[in-house]
């Protein structure tokens, strides 16, 4: 990666528009100028077995046809469906597919009969974590994984997606106990590495296929810490700091060739965007119904497409959960695109209320607004490996958050104020060498046995 | 003369070292090992466990004070032995079949173990069989189930159906994000937390009761 | 009611902004320059008996509590809370005020400890239909509705609202025939009538109290017309003609002292605000929840309070329901105060791109852009009473609907130009004068013991 | 000679003095009845419904188109009896107890008169008992529930219960904006419908089967 941003002015950073246009699907264009909502939906309480496979097939068929009813109502220009696979789905390939199979028909035939431009993402759920300690290269669970991949662009996905696990074996240990060093192994060590593993094998077979690698989520880390922080369990400035530790790890992704749009449920997607110019999915308060978050609207400021998260098909008063947020993306998106459609100007006026709307309020929110992510994104890169740039992210982060909250211009709690003085002691103890990292972390008693070195290589 | 305050203090602070040092002097001096748990080690944890509730201090503060207080507990546990002085009780956490999701069944875990638990940890993914047969092999008195997919909850429903089909008497305590009060209730579990600090709460109020 | 606009330019006609603020509860000021969310639920499946009373307590105590919590969590300045009875609550009135009295604590609660602002709406819901035909004025129903209202105050009910049903007897038939005569009648006639009988009962009752008498709302005529449409039941043009209808009759609280905010599902709003200067709560696309919609941004261009409609104290993955709502109602809330902080012009951009992107696409959302109600309004007030306001509402909307389809500004599907022709000669078969039309509809076979005339003083 | 086609056409247009004009045309012509009724009045509604289920007119179309038919039918129907030809069905269609809402209640029954069935409008706040009542007194084959409440939807179960208990056996078909297929199943009623169109189709499925 050149050691320049895709995006290095403000003015050039905006929603809608992305350097690398991503055109996939039944005529979808992602960063081309227009929001596009995504749709994420999962299964109310019921258990995935062959008893039950008939009704889990009748509840996927009931999630889309009201959502692109819904889509075709409103008018939506363009439509991104996301479908992440549940763990029984990854564990028995053929399920997963016939379920992708089921959307992608549905969105032929809708495209079909009412034009409506539509994409479908699979995303697969990564199951290498049934083992303990995890097998991430090889084994039943990797098996799997690949045996969906292989299928997916038979079974019409458009896009593949993944939301990796590698380093959560350190990375919920490293978030209750607030340890930025291992929390910078977790994602910027292991989970870069195996990022690198994964994601080499993911675009090859995009390649061979013609299936879009859009990218992947440090779901499990960061969005973990945030609402752990949202729960009063751990200061907000430490879920601040991991999120900005998160975007090495999510840029491997992109080195391996992911072209996006990276995940909605990857918050650190305007570093990904600034970094390397690939168009992004993002969530906000379209995705209350997932997770509650101090995010809401500036995570709007920039994205490419905007999304729901993901919501169980349960009966609202008006309709099925997926239905009701189908709505409230288009609306969202509406409301982007028309002020986009005034121009530049309109653009850089809606994303920066988005964006001082939340930012102010919550360290989390502030690493989001655009010219702080312009300003760490662009130390980030000047570091040559994800472990320095993990370093750099997190060193930056602290360093942003310490001085804007002595400017006032973002709000850190009393008791949290200290946590950055910590955190930033901890940081200084950290080596500038890898090596000398991963030599520590090993010998961390309450490590051992969690995690395979050689498993990522080490 | 070692003073219960310092002791509490050190749990406060998380300082591992003061905490086991004032605990063997207290013993050396022959305060009574039920007088160190509860005025030194519990009123400690207790502090810690309120300031917690108020946002005051994050979970990392509260480990570190578990993880004095384990220190100390460790010097403490083989006169309590003695002296006939039984622990809270013994737990047994685990995350239900088909979900791999641990920290929120960890971060119970670790509040039980700092509230004077003694905790088995059954892992993830644990079937409804392996959940008995840890039951019984632990002989613990309360069981906590955890699930965060809507599509491991009726794991949850099973495994309470095992345990009691199979005769365990622990009192089972289930949570996880997807899970109500009404859920808790229609499985006939024992209680509901909806996070791990009110985890610990029902955990004391179902031993106890 | 004087004859002329209390907002007649469309720079003056913003949100936020209102020419009669509304002072109430804890700090509470709505129309003075900020949105407020305004948060309403209701009971998931259960029955209301005196077996399950402990649990509908329990229920509206968890959502109060989640609500709250959220509401300091995102630093909302102000707070409106509707609780809306259901009817087993108006019918025992000890009910609806022991639920009433309880919101009112803890919000009591909140603002004492947490500095949160904040207002309590009871809505009533209006039982005198369990009577077929309905006794407007006296009876059971109407004693329990009275008892209600006399224990508002004193249960901690900052303002009162209701959503009343008079003429609803005729309405649901006209709806379904399309029946424009028919629905002016159920609305402008006996609407309006029962509207003056209990609104004047109303604010006697709130002059001697202190409590604000808030507004009433057009729901079950035209948002069942608005649901009937996105159901294709009827055309859109119709419903679009309704809510231009329901105008007149809900004028009417305002003429007999309501104060406004009106309800939030009263889509009538803008209209009521533009002629009588009151702030209005509206609701769009953050009350996908309880009913979808074409107008889910329009509706929010010139908004004094911000609504979800209702939502079941159901689990979402995130949270309960009603907190989801509260966080997407505080985001929304928390944009449109940013942009309104930088001053009318701001304001009124933001407020031309939300009507701007959804007026052109449905003529129910046109009949809600600003522009339009202004033009509308003129002419409604230009009439003398309720029925002929009523008329010319009719008139106006079908006159600037067929203009404006023509002229390419809104778009009116084939299928539906006809329905505004059809409509404009039912329309000129009306008579000019109230009494004609009450003498024409009582001889309708169809409606014959349907209502009762004598309760509307007929 | 009366032409079933001009028939079936009065009725798309709502056309009720032709509908009836060419009823009394084709009876005395000596049409049989059976004819009359499907390939005139049968066809036209069939027409009618297929152009509503697609979007290409709205239910006051439907509703004239009806009438037309009522109209026609009333011409009819002796020499139906007379021939032995039985109506498709009697249903007893209303709003449960404590439930209001009458619109969705109103569009189920106006579309399966246009359909050919007769109905008997219950009301709304109807109770599990008055349902029994009426069900017996009607001799219905199909009744259908409405609630739009939340806390209407436990009167639904109350009332197909005491239907069952008191030997109804007619089949059950519930509706209204909170209900799922997963309820219907739940409460065991017979059937559950989306919307005013699908309960036509669920009341014929119901009572041909
Ligand atoms: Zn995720
Ligand atoms: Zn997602
Ligand atoms: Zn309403």
């Amino acid at each position: 990666m050149a050691n320049t941003l895709k995006i290095n002015k403000i003015e050039n950073f905006l929603y809608g528009k992305a350097p690398s246009v991503v055109r996939c699907g039944r005529e979808v264009e992602i960063g081309a100028g227009q929001v596009i909502p995504e749709i994420n939906f999962t299964l109310p309480m019921m258990t995935i077995d062959d008893k039950n496979w008939c009704e889990v097939i009748k509840q996927y068929e009931e999630i889309i046809d009201g959502v692109l009813k819904r889509a075709v109502r409103l008018e939506v220009p363009q439509l991104l469906v996301e479908f992440e696979t549940l763990p029984e789905m990854t564990n028995r390939p053929q399920w997963g597919l016939e379920i992708t199979r089921l959307l992608a028909d549905k969105m032929d035939r809708c495209y079909r009969d009412y034009g409506l431009k539509s994409a479908l993402r699979l995303t697969i759920n990564d199951v290498r974590e049934f083992n303990r300690p995890p097998l991430m290269r090889s084994g039943k669970y990797w098996g799997n994984l690949c045996g969906i991949l292989e299928g997916s662009a038979e079974a019409g996905a458009d896009l593949i997606a993944i939301e990796s696990t590698g380093g959560k074996e350190i990375g919920d240990e490293a978030l209750v106990n607030c340890d930025v060093g291992a929390s910078i192994f977790a994602l910027g060590v292991l989970g870069a590495r195996d990022m690198e593993f994964l994601w080499n094998h993911i675009t090859d077979y995009c390649n061979r296929t013609g299936v879009v690698p859009s990218g992947d989520s440090a779901c499990g880390f960061a969005n973990t810490a945030m609402v752990l922080a949202e729960q009063n369990m751990i200061p907000r400035v430490f879920a601040a700091i991991v999120r900005v530790i998160s975007v090495p790890r999510s840029l491997v992704a992109i080195r391996q060739g992911a072209k996006g749009p990276t995940k909605d449920c990857a918050y650190e997607g305007p570093y990904l965007k600034a970094i390397a110019g690939v168009p992004i999915s993002m969530e906000g308060k379209s995705a209350a119904c997932a997770h509650l978050s101090p995010v809401g609207n500036v995570s709007q400021a920039v994205c490419d497409c905007w999304s729901n998260e993901s919501t169980q098909n349960i009966r609202m008063l008006s309709a099925n959960a997926p239905t009701v947020s189908m709505e409230q993306l288009a609306y969202d998106c509406r409301l982007m695109n028309v002020a986009a459609s005034e121009g530049i100007e309109s653009i850089i006026r809606l994303r920066d209320w988005l964006s001082e709307s939340d930012s102010p309020l919550d360290p989390q929110a502030y690493v989001l607004k655009p010219e702080i992510v312009l300003e760490i994104s662009e130390r980030i890169i000047a570091q040559d490996n994800p472990y320095e740039q993990s370093l750099e992210a997190a060193r930056s982060a602290t360093e942003v958050l310490k001085r804007d909250s002595r400017e006032g211009k973002v709000k850190i709690k009393e008791n949290e104020l200290k946590w950055l003085d910590m955190i930033e002691q901890q940081l200084e103890t950290l080596p500038e060498d890898e090596e000398q990292l991963i030599e520590q972390m090993l010998q961390r008693p309450e490590f051992r046995g969690k995690f395979l070195p050689a498993e990522y290589g080490i | 003369m070692a003073d219960m305050k310092d002791l509490a203090d050190a749990i406060i602070k998380g300082d591992m070292k003061t905490a086991v040092e004032v605990t063997k002097k207290a013993l050396d001096e022959g305060v009574e090992p039920q007088k160190v748990l509860n005025d030194g080690l519990v009123a400690g944890m207790g502090v810690i466990g309120k300031r917690f509730k108020a946002n005051e201090v994050y979970i990392p503060e509260v480990l570190i004070a578990a993880r004095a207080m384990k220190s100390a507990m460790e010097v403490l546990e083989p006169k309590l032995t003695e002296a006939g002085v039984e622990p809270v009780g013994k737990a047994l956490i685990g995350t239900v079949q088909g979900d791999l999701h641990d920290i929120g069944k960890n971060l119970v875990i670790m509040m039980l173990k700092g509230n004077g638990f003694e905790v088995v940890d059954a892992g993830v993914d644990v079937s409804p069989d392996a959940f008995v047969e840890k039951a019984r092999s632990s002989g613990a008195k309360l069981i906590g189930l955890s699930a965060l997919l809507t599509t491991t909850m009726p794991a949850m429903e099973k495994t309470i159906q095992a345990l009691r089909n199979a005769g365990v008497e622990a009192k089972i305590m289930i949570g996880g994000a997807p899970i109500t009060q009404a859920y808790s209730d229609k499985i006939q579990a024992d209680g509901y937390a909806p996070d791990a600090a009110s985890a610990v709460d029902l955990a004391m109020d179902l031993v106890v009761a």
